[in-house]
């Protein structure tokens, strides 16, 4: 009985020392140079598996930011410089709600902005919406992020259902153009939120568009093997196949389609995977003529896409990505609206943020026309739809669709080479 | 009097081997039997038979009249008989105490009702000053002892007691049998597996033999430790020899 | 047909990842939740041996199958045997079974900070071409796959019932008391155990590498299914390791084909369940092993 | 050749040895008998090394042995036959015997090991191949027994060879100790079979409740009152 | 006199934990400690069944996941108060608990382990492809999002943090009483027994299974608490995160590295190393990838390498030595009742 009296104490002890530990060193940063630092923090997995898109995302808007604070930092504010203050959030959505408080009430940063995952967007914009700090989503796509009627979320990105919308009309000119008639679709998707709420929206767009799903067959994400899957589509002949995918089993599953030979009218992806660096490395000559959606390219042919692409290059070693492009794109207009506010108080902050209207700057590369609706979503966020194509030799993703943003001098390939054999 | 315990053709086989052989036998209310063969005879199979730990090829337990063949363990010990085990297993993490007392909350639900049955026992078996002392730190004779203890707080009223009397020396076996003539006297029918003759001939008024799995023998120590095919199977083909 | 011989050359590989679980099962009765992590270091080390040498994957088996076997050595030696020793009266040494998940997070994140995050693929002279063989067409490199696990398994087995180290290690799986009495090393075959359950895991890796991508997690994608494959087969059992493999490879492709392939890994999860629950022993497992 | 000193033994907390002291000449057959539970098998248990003792010294030839592990002293030529045979059920006679020769000393003479082997217990070469588990208790001592020969010990030790065994295989058993103790190897028998085992060696100890409370030679202990009492039943 | 001194610390103990959201002002820090006692609270419910049973269940997620799902669908669906529909949740897992129970409590060892697994990651497949469940929404993969009604103490949504910190303490002392109950009861020493030997406790008139049943049940109830406050304090549920292996070997890992078998050490366990990985995040989080998670790894490691009896034992030394020989009475060992 003595005892246990004893390591209560000893308990308790820990406790208080170990809560007072993380008091001590939390609280202590945040003193010095605050008149002239506005705090931005953004949520990235930097670990676990798609640490390697939290890094990219990472490294665009640290370029952003660095441009930014080099040519004079917030003027309204007195040049302030930003700061960027990255928390990781594993991808896991307890993890990203816990970084969301910590950022907001001990960095008591501006504005949140970042995630990735729709996942983590979820629930940490929830929080950022209790405490009235505004929260810019740049890629997250699910549609639901800004369905909920919240206030301080503004999301860059377009919605999932926007590509598959898109990619139905690119079907249907399509065929029209080239007189290939399409009837029949298959969609491959992995089972998470993501590939669920494609199918949602394919669900929603192809039978209006007169097409039937003959295919819908969901599997694990980091599949070991997906040749069962593409046996079946083999069997099933659809006209289209369809696919969400991250790189893994992207590259997985071009590569299985080319070793059985299966040969639809098109592969056309939806980003995620199809659009990583790493895709074309994984699955080699196989991925060639594939169809991928995506809302930016290096050759999409807006103003000063090129520019910031090859100064992103140069400082990293490869080549920016939709996700990353959204990120760069977005720390502008961050900037933007803070240079409106003239303040770093959210709510301000927030009313800049709704009143965004960018035609013209860097923010070009991304879209003509940056503007929210009143749920906080970017109006007519852009998208536009690639092809793996060989260049002299070698394999590029060429921009091919809607023609006024497609490369110059590049054209379509379709249907599927040996299609319908 | 009347048959507590009653075996009926208990058969088992293991693979090829029969290690229990059609075994006839009847224990009566309030006798100490002892169960005496050579190693690998069957004793603590027919032990395993009797408590559900094995099902027997064919044959049957009847206990206090009723069939039990075919009970679990649980519920067996639940009928009335408590066994102990040849290598004994006490809870090694546990006090002594409280290893009695898991016994007795067989009967009882409540830990002061089951804490008073230990200590009882703990009386009669010698075991208080060791209360709260782990059971992996006793002494194998303190483990035996241990083992019975467990046994008695189910409140049996028949008892198996496997070779609990081994390895003790002579003041301790002296100690041991006293023991467990007066849990006898209690009124607990006790059936023992022992090795040690001079013990169960001083506690049984009965003793079975059995060999190869076959009861070879049955009656008073007197006759039994006289009988020729006992003396055979005991101290092998010396016998021939001698 | 196509999708037979798919499983076949999946299940293989599945069958050889699982051969060094159930082995250092069976010999140390140890369940070694740190498989999946030793896969991906493997994979990790022949990746990155063949793109710097550019050397055939398949001679790249004669370097990393030793490193790994000192690798398994090693995490035997100094990790595996103190809490073994600690726990000896233990019946089930489950802070075993922790430490080796506990290990696998070391591992997972050791190659996060070395080789950073992104997903790679040796792409080798036959990763793109495919083998017809009638109508069936296989990937060359799934094809060199399952004949490497089949070939590898033979060796495997036959290094066990052949050879004297092989021995010792069967006879300290069935008895290790007995088997120190006969003058065997028992430390030492225990470690020599997780060597060669590690070493084989390098040789699934070569065989991986070609048409599978490599990153730090990829040891959970086998993990799951190796546990499985070696309930299934029986635990301690090789032939096991490896039939239950092509099971598990033959029901995922098959199934697939009836249903979606997310619920194919139901089905696995199934058929695990129902073997455990009927013959926990497996197809091939002796209850005397465990 | 053994000599053991003051030796305290056990498992855990609990000592089950007690000061043990004894000795073993070169070419002795000693018996060492008691009750089930005495400490017999924790005796051979701890001079194979499988246990390691609290205290007390043990020593073979001026080297001292305790502490060393149980593949170096078998390597010394001290090899256990376990209590209930033990042996390696899922392999065929042919290959636990062959697991017997596993050290390397033993491994150059596979072959006349085998052939002596097969001489001394013919059944075993008749059985070659089959499984070990599918055997009958007695055939298995022969393979245990067999088993250990393979590895060529100087002292060979056996712990309750005649358990379970039906009076004529025991005597076959005891027969084969007998052959095996004529070529120059020492034998340490573990017997409850009283009679028996201090009619096959020259001297005996008693042991009782982890201590040794009698010894001398094997004629003399046969005599004694107290064993006759409380071992042989007479 | 001695008595007071303890009934005394208790008191003391009790009041600090209440003030606590006095002292720490900072929304982050409290919520670091509500999730820091959140997990001290699934490594106690773990361990009635996987530390007093001896069962190693790797599959518990499962039961947050009920917890969580179902009361959050009858809140969803029909506006059923979480303080309501806990109840639903908590039979729901127990349920669940005696549908897994009856056959895998055969199984022994490694074996039950495997089958937890097999059966918990089944189970997520199944609930990341279900979007519909009768009337209720369930999600898919998608996951679920809990309705928003604002503060709510009906709806167990407050904007503060404050009154989660109440809960999940008054949650935690809940689940210790629970315990202290079991151990002390006939149920805990069936448990402790059946754990250190089946075939005796049997003999003993010890039924093991439904002994192992009733305690999965009670540790499958306790969980699926967890997991509903979970659910309201994040208001959103994401199939692998709730349910998936992250969060079964995380109760295992802190209940065993606390210090299983014991009433404080998963307590002690989870609080701990859950605060321990949360300062390792906070400084080592945006630097190098997986440094954090790999010097946790690590700390384990160490732990389980070098007081495999857990954290528990090694305050129970300190502590000890430090009050000196008055505690060593009657010659029980030190670490026996640790935590008891």
């Amino acid at each position: 009985m003595k005892k246990r009296g004893t390591r209560f104490i000893g308990l308790l002890v820990t406790m208080v020392m170990l809560i007072s530990l993380v008091a001590g060193c939390g609280g202590g940063g945040n003193s010095a140079d605050k008149a002239k630092e506005i705090k931005i923090g953004t949520i990235l997995p930097l670990s676990g598996s798609a640490a390697p898109l939290g890094k990219i995302g990472q490294q665009a808007r640290d370029m952003a930011i660095e441009e930014i604070n080099a040519a004079g930092g917030i003027k309204s504010i007195g040049g302030a410089q930003i700061k960027m203050i990255y928390a990781d959030s594993k991808g896991d959505p307890a993890t990203g709600v816990s970084e969301a408080e910590r950022l907001i009430t001990m960095e008591q940063v501006a504005l949140l902005t970042g995630c990735y995952q729709s996942g983590v967007a979820m629930p940490s914009t929830e929080v950022a919406e209790r405490y009235k700090v505004p929260y810019f989503v740049d890629v997250p796509s699910e549609d639901k992020i800004t369905e909920r009627g919240f206030k301080y979320v503004f999301r860059l990105a377009e919605k999932t259902s926007w590509r598959n919308r898109d990619q139905t009309k690119f079907i249907t000119e399509m065929a029209k153009t080239y007189g290939t008639p399409v009837k029949t679709v298959g969609l491959i998707y992995e089972n998470t939120a993501w590939g669920q709420g494609a199918v949602k929206a394919w669900e929603k767009y192809l039978p209006e568009a007169g097409l039937e799903i003959v295919m819908k067959e969901p599997y694990p994400t980091n599949s070991s093997d997906l040749t069962p899957v593409v046996l079946k589509a083999k069997q099933l002949k659809p006209d289209i196949i369809m696919m969400v995918s991250y790189v893994s089993d992207a590259a997985l599953l071009t590569k299985t389609f080319a070793e059985h030979q299966v040969k639809p009218l098109a592969f056309i992806g939806t980003s995620g995977g199809f659009a990583d660096p790493t895709y074309y490395d994984l699955a080699g000559n196989a991925s060639e003529y594939y169809f991928d959606i995506s809302t930016w390219e290096p050759d999409v042919n807006r103003p000063s896409s090129q520019d910031v692409n090859n100064k992103f290059k140069e400082k990293y070693g490869y080549a920016m990505n939709a996700e990353a492009v959204k990120a760069y794109v977005g720390m502008y207009i961050i900037a933007d609206a803070l240079e409106r506010a003239a303040s770093a108080e959210p709510e301000k902050i927030r009313e800049a943020l709704a009143a965004t209207d960018i035609n013209q700057g860097v923010t070009q590369m991304y879209a003509a026309q940056t503007k929210f609706d009143e749920t906080g979503q970017m109006i007519n966020a852009p998208i536009v739809i690639c092809q793996y194509q060989k260049v002299d030799g070698k394999m590029e993703r060429i921009t091919v669709w809607p023609q006024e943003e497609a490369r110059v001098g590049s054209h379509i390939v379709w249907p599927y080479p040996g299609a319908g054999k | 009097m009347s048959k507590i315990l009653e075996l009926k053709d208990l058969t088992i086989k293991f693979g090829g081997l029969t290690a229990v052989n059609h075994l006839n036998m009847h224990l009566e209310e309030g006798e100490a039997l002892g169960l005496i063969g050579p190693n690998g005879a069957g004793k603590t199979t027919a032990f395993n038979l009797i408590v559900g730990v094995y099902q027997p090829t064919s044959g049957k337990v009847l206990f206090n009249s009723e069939d039990i063949t075919g009970l679990k363990p649980y519920q067996v010990c639940h009928k009335g008989i408590g066994r102990t085990f040849q290598v004994v297993k006490p809870f090694g993490n546990m006090t002594v105490e409280q290893n009695i007392m898991v016994g007795a909350f067989a009967k009882t639900s409540s830990p002061r009702g089951a804490r008073q049955i230990a200590s009882n026992i703990m009386e009669k078996v010698g075991l208080q000053a060791k209360k709260n002392v782990l059971a992996h730190n006793l002494t194998i004779p303190e483990r035996k002892r241990l083992e019975m203890a467990k046994a008695l707080a189910t409140n049996p009223q028949l008892l198996l007691l496997d070779e609990v009397l081994a390895g003790l020396n002579p003041t301790e076996l002296e100690e041991a049998i006293k023991l467990i003539k007066s849990i006898n006297e209690d009124g607990i029918t006790i059936m023992m597996i022992e090795h040690v003759l001079q013990a169960t001939m001083a506690i049984c008024s009965r003793i079975v033999v059995l060999d190869y799995g076959r009861k070879i023998a049955e009656g008073s120590p007197q006759e039994v430790t006289s009988n020729p095919e006992v003396i055979k199977a005991y101290l092998g083909d010396e016998y021939d020899n001698d | 047909m196509s999708v037979v011989a798919n499983g076949l050359s999946m299940g293989a590989i599945y069958g050889l990842i699982a051969l060094g679980l159930t082995l250092i099962f069976g010999i140390m009765k140890i369940i070694n939740f740190a498989q999946g992590a030793l896969l991906m270091l493997s994979m990790m080390i022949s990746y990155w041996l063949w793109k710097l040498t550019g050397l055939n994957p398949l001679i790249l088996i004669l370097i990393v199958g030793p490193i790994m076997f000192v690798v398994g050595y090693l995490c035997q030696r100094f990790l595996v045997r103190p809490v073994l020793d600690s726990e000896k009266n233990v019946r089930e040494p489950v802070s075993v079974l922790l430490l080796t998940a506990a290990l696998a997070i070391v591992l997972e994140n050791l190659a996060l900070m070395i080789f950073g995050a992104d997903y790679v693929m040796a792409k080798t002279s036959f990763s793109e071409q495919t083998i017809a063989l009638g109508a069936v067409t296989v990937s060359a490199a799934r094809f060199y796959g399952l004949i490497i696990a089949l070939v590898v398994a033979g060796v495997f087995w036959l290094f066990l019932q052949r050879t004297q180290t092989g021995r010792n290690i069967r006879a300290t799986g069935q008895d290790r008391n007995a088997a120190a009495l006969m003058g065997i090393n028992v430390p030492n075959t225990f470690a020599i155990a997780f060597g060669l359950g590690t070493a084989l895991l390098a040789v699934a890796a070569v065989a991986l590498i070609p048409f599978y991508y490599v990153h730090p997690s990829v040891g959970q994608v086998f993990m799951t299914k190796a546990f499985i494959v070696v309930v299934l087969g029986g635990l301690g059992s090789v032939p096991g390791a490896i039939l239950g493999g092509i099971l598990i490879g033959l029901i995922e492709s098959i199934g697939a084909q009836y249903m979606t392939a997310t619920l194919t890994v139901v089905l696995v999860y199934a058929v695990f369940l129902m073997v455990l629950f009927v013959k926990p022993s497996g197809m091939f497992g002796s209850r005397y092993d465990w | 050749m053994i000599s053991i000193k003051q030796l305290n033994s056990g498992y855990g907390d609990v000592t089950v040895l007690k000061d043990i002291s004894l000795n073993i000449e070169e070419g002795e057959v000693i018996s060492i008998v008691g009750a089930n539970g005495a400490g017999k098998t924790t005796l051979l248990n701890t001079i194979s090394g499988i246990i390691t003792p609290n205290n007390g010294e043990i020593w073979l030839d001026g080297y001292r042995i305790d502490h060393l592990p149980p593949h170096k002293i078998t390597a010394l030529g001290i090899v256990q036959v376990p209590e209930g045979r033990r042996l390696f059920p899922l392999m065929t006679v042919y290959e636990n015997l062959l697991i017997g020769a596993s050290l390397p000393r033993s491994r150059s003479k596979v072959k006349e090991n085998l052939e002596y082997v097969f001489e001394l217990l013919p059944r075993l070469a008749e059985r070659k191949d089959q499984i070990g588990r599918t055997m009958s208790g007695g055939e298995q001592q022969m393979v245990a027994i067999g088993r250990a020969l393979m590895a060529m010990p100087r002292l060979l030790m056996l712990d309750e060879p005649s358990m379970g065994l039906s009076p004529l295989l025991a005597g076959t058993v005891f027969e084969t100790i007998r052959k095996i103790s004529e070529q120059n190897i020492t034998v340490l028998l573990v017997e409850q079979n009283v009679k028996k085992a201090l009619g096959l060696s020259k001297r005996g100890y008693v042991l009782e409740n982890g201590f040794i409370t009698m010894d001398g030679p094997s004629t003399e202990l046969l005599n004694n009152p107290h064993i006759k009492k409380a071992y042989l039943g007479l | 006199m001695k008595f007071d001194k303890k009934l005394l610390l208790l008191i003391g103990l009790v009041v600090i934990l209440l003030l606590v959201p006095m002292m720490v002002t900072r929304p982050y820090f409290l919520h670091v400690i509500i999730m820091c006692l959140l997990w001290a609270y699934l490594a106690s419910s773990w361990n009635i069944i996987g530390g007093f049973a001896g069962q190693l269940s790797l599959g518990h997620g499962i039961y947050t996941a009920t917890g969580a799902y179902v009361t959050m669908m009858l809140f969803n669906t029909f506006g059923i108060s979480p303080w309501l529909g806990l109840f639903v949740g908590g039979a729901a897992a127990v349920l669940i608990s005696v549908l897994i129970g009856f056959p895998t409590f055969g199984l022994r060892g490694a074996y039950y382990a495997l089958a937890t697994v097999a059966i918990s990651e089944g189970i997520v497949v199944i609930i990341n492809s279900t979007h519909e469940l009768g009337p209720f929404s369930v999600g898919g993969a998608e996951g679920l999002i809990v309705k928003m009604v604002g503060d709510s103490a009906a709806a167990l949504q407050f904007s503060s943090k404050i009154p989660y910190y109440y809960l999940i303490l008054f949650m935690l002392f809940l689940v210790i009483a629970v315990s202290y109950w079991i151990k002390t009861s006939k149920l805990g020493y069936c448990l402790i027994a059946l754990k250190e030997d089946e075939d005796a406790a049997a003999a003993m008139g010890i039924n093991v299974r439904n002994n192992k049943l009733i305690a999965a049940m009670i540790s499958a109830f306790m969980t699926a608490l967890g997991g509903v406050f979970y659910a309201v304090l994040i208001r959103y549920l994401e199939p692998n995160a709730i349910a998936g292996g992250s969060m079964s070997t995380q109760m295992v890992f802190l209940s065993i590295v606390g210090g299983s078998g014991t009433i404080l050490g998963p307590v002690i366990g989870g609080i701990l190393l859950s605060l321990i990985s949360e300062v390792i995040r906070f400084y080592l989080g945006g630097q190098l990838m997986g440094l954090h998670l790999f010097i946790y790894g690590v700390i384990v490691l160490l732990v389980i390498m070098y007081q495999p009896r857990g954290i528990v034992a090694l305050l129970g030394q300190i502590v000890q030595r430090f009050s000196g020989p008055k505690t060593v009475e009657g010659g029980v060992s030190g670490v026996k009742d640790s935590g008891a």
